[in-house]
Formats: structure tokens, C-alpha cells, sequence
């Protein structure tokens, strides 16, 4: 079962994990990421594209259930306006085992930050807004599952 | 030849609008050549793609390099940040 | 903050999830592992020692704390008797940046299975009673993080 | 010299106690000595400690290998296999 969304709500974390939960896993594995305050950030805004940003997310899920035995897939990101502390992204990845559950977990949560149509911009408390360039650290991440 | 060019994020901050119809020159046939051509148009373009290098684009919902060839549509975009 | 248990209790995830998530953390990675009814498996009976299986997880969790920069790390693993479906291991690892939850989520469940004195013993529906045998691959993950 | 012995799993199933006070002999320094003492001491070490190299030890809480010099308890047991 893969469960793909984009939303401009608020992640329903618990609602989420008892659709996924419903088979009963051998393994499951999860990533959350969250807002961080750090240097006084006070908004995060997701940009995204009205259907390309779904239609990548969708793509990396099926690419990870080719590459992984699993038994259920979840992957939400919201888009919009946050602040510290919201939920951006949720991962939930389930196998019979651990292996690749934690691989799936890992993979996903890597190319979600290099494939996927989705840009952050930061406005923080003295005014100044940016857009967040990427770290060439999360390429070397994403391209670990190249070979 | 008319086509929809879409911006996301601080291109189309720069560029002003999310998305717009061009009537481009039968001599831009590429994404890099597109690129130059919106530069070289006026001045928000000049802002928008003073860094070529930095720009991505999609075609029909999938990730083309610069050397892709152009359509009805293509969107143009700064390296994501998603996750 | 470090919280290690061992319990012969369901583990009430979504109260570990609360407690764990207090912080409100950057990046969160979690495992369960629960008991799979494989082979018409009925009960699945976890051995342990009344002291050292839970000094042996303090051990591991603050061995993960020093190795990855974490804000909040939660080991509980469930002992006794269990039925398919029960979450038998729970592990939640945060942390402000994304590798470092993940790494150390990992590292937890790999070390659990080869580090940590504790004994499964499954009981089929046909009466068969068998203790688990460790497989060579739990060793080889394991081992991947001596270096 | 009198000790403590503990086991755990089919090493506990076999021997038919969970814990013991044993009077070992002084030539019995180590793991390996105690296990193979063990299994020529009566038929419940004999099935428990048919195969030596499946046995582990811990000695005050610490894994330990067949080498290890005993003291006043020693824990026996078969591989762990938790998580």
C-alpha cells in the first residue's frame, strides 16, 4: 500500500501511522522532519508545483517499492506556511524486515531534498527572508543510492 | 512559436510572474537557449538568470538538463529544497 | 535525554512518541519491530536478565549519544510473552540534522540483535517450541559499525 | 572455591536450573575451563555444552570471551537474539 500527499494542513502524525499500522508490519521504520527556530527563524514557506510536486513524490515512492520488499509506504510533505516546531515531512517505510524498511526510510527522505519540485524559503524575526540554497552535502547524500 | 514558461521560487520572484505565454524566436530551440533569451530580454530576466548555471527546468512533469529540447510548456526554476 | 526501558507491558507507542517528541526536534527517525505470525507462529517468548539486559541498552543508547549528536533517544524493549502483531522493539532517535537520527536509529536496532541478552523463543500452532538461532547477516550488520 | 553460575535460554532449559552454587575444582580458571568442566559433570552439562563454541559468557554485567578468568558469578548462555 503507498500513500502519497501533499498538503497544506497540518501533518496528522498519529492518523497517519494507524493507516500505515492497519497491516500489521514485520518492520517499520519512520522519519520525521521538523521546523527548527534556529537563528531566529519565524516562518518556513514550502513552495511547491501544483502537480508536478505530488506526481515526484509519487515517483520516488514507486521507485522505492521496486528497490525494497515493502509492505507499505507513506510519504506526506506539507507545503505552505509553517513555524517552528510543524511537521514538513513524514516518512514511514514497512517490511517483513528491518533492512529494508531503514533503507527505504533513508533513500526517500535523501531524494526527497534533490528530485522533488518543493523550495524553502525563511523569514525570520528582524524581517530578512531567503530562500534556502541547497547544501551540497544533501547531493553527495542523494546520490549514494545512484548505484 | 508560442509557449507557457513557469517560474517557482526566487525566479519567479525576479521574473514577477508565475507564469507567462512567450512568442519565442524559431532560433531558441533549447532550455540553455531559452535561458539566454529570457536573460537578454529585459531586465528582470537579466535578474531572474544572471546565473544560468543555478537555473533547473521540467517538461512534462519530468527534470531536463539544458540541452532538452523545448515544447508547449517548460518550467524554470532554482536547485529544490524539499525534505 | 536518554530513556531506556525494559517492559513486560505493551509499549504504548504513541506515549513514547510524546514523551520522545517533547523536544520538538529538527529530525526524528523511529523503529518497531513487531512479531510476525510467519509459519503459524502463536507466541513469541523474549528471555531476558533481570539486570544486565537493560544495563546492556543503557550501554548501547549512551554509546549512540556520544557517537551522533542527539537530542533525544528513546530504547524500549518489550520481554516476555507476545502474540503476532505486538511491537516486541521501539526506537526513536533525534536530532536538529537528518543523518544523524537516521545513523543512530540504525546503529540501536543493529546492536539490539547481536549485543543486548536477550532470547526469543517461538511456539508454532502445531506445538513445536523452537529458540531463535542468530543469522550470520544480523552479525555482518552489526559489525559494520566497529569501524 | 564455591561460585555462582546463572543460564539463560536453552542453556537454562538443559541444565534444569536457572541459577547454581558451585564448588569448582582449582584447576577451572576460566570460561572455556568451567564450560567444558561443566559438560563432563553430569548429563544435563553433557546435552548443555555439547558444543562449546555456541556458548557466551558475561562477567559482571560485561560480555566476555572463553578466556576470561572467573570470579564470584559467571552468567552462560547461548548467542543473544534480541530486537
Amino acid at each position: 500500500m503507498i500513500r502519497v500527499a501533499v498538503t497544506t494542513d497540518a501533518i496528522d502524525i498519529p492518523a497517519e501511522l494507524d493507516i500505515h499500522d492497519a497491516g500489521g508490519h514485520g518492520a517499520s521504520a519512520s522519519f520525521i522532519g521538523r521546523v527548527r527556530g534556529d537563528g531566529g527563524l519565524v516562518e518556513l514557506f514550502l513552495e511547491h508545483h501544483p502537480a508536478l510536486t505530488e506526481a515526484g513524490l509519487a515517483e520516488l515512492a514507486h521507485v522505492a517499492a521496486d528497490r525494497w520488499a515493502l509492505s507499505a509506504l507513506t510519504l506526506v510533505h506539507r507545503v505552505g506556511a509553517m513555524v517552528p516546531g510543524d511537521s514538513i515531512v513524514l516518512v514511514l517505510a514497512s517490511s517483513a524486515h528491518r533492512a529494508e524498511a531503514l533503507s527505504a526510510t533513508e533513500f526517500l527522505i535523501d531524494r526527497l531534498k534533490t528530485d522533488v519540485m518543493l523550495w524553502k524559503r525563511e523569514t525570520f524575526a528582524d524581517g530578512r527572508v531567503e530562500w534556502v540554497e541547497p547544501r551540497e552535502s544533501d547531493h553527495g547524500r542523494a546520490e549514494r543510492w545512484d548505484t | 512559436m508560442a509557449m507557457t514558461v513557469s517560474y517557482f521560487a526566487w525566479v519567479r520572484e525576479r521574473m514577477g510572474v508565475a507564469e507567462e505565454v512567450i512568442e519565442k524566436p524559431a532560433t531558441v530551440a533549447t532550455v540553455r537557449e531559452l535561458v539566454a533569451w529570457l536573460a537578454e530580454r529585459d531586465e528582470r530576466g537579466a535578474l531572474a538568470f544572471v546565473e544560468p548555471g543555478r537555473i533547473r527546468a521540467a517538461i512534462d512533469g519530468a527534470m531536463v538538463g539544458p540541452d532538452a529540447l523545448l515544447g508547449d510548456e517548460v518550467a524554470l526554476f532554482p536547485p529544490v529544497t524539499g525534505g
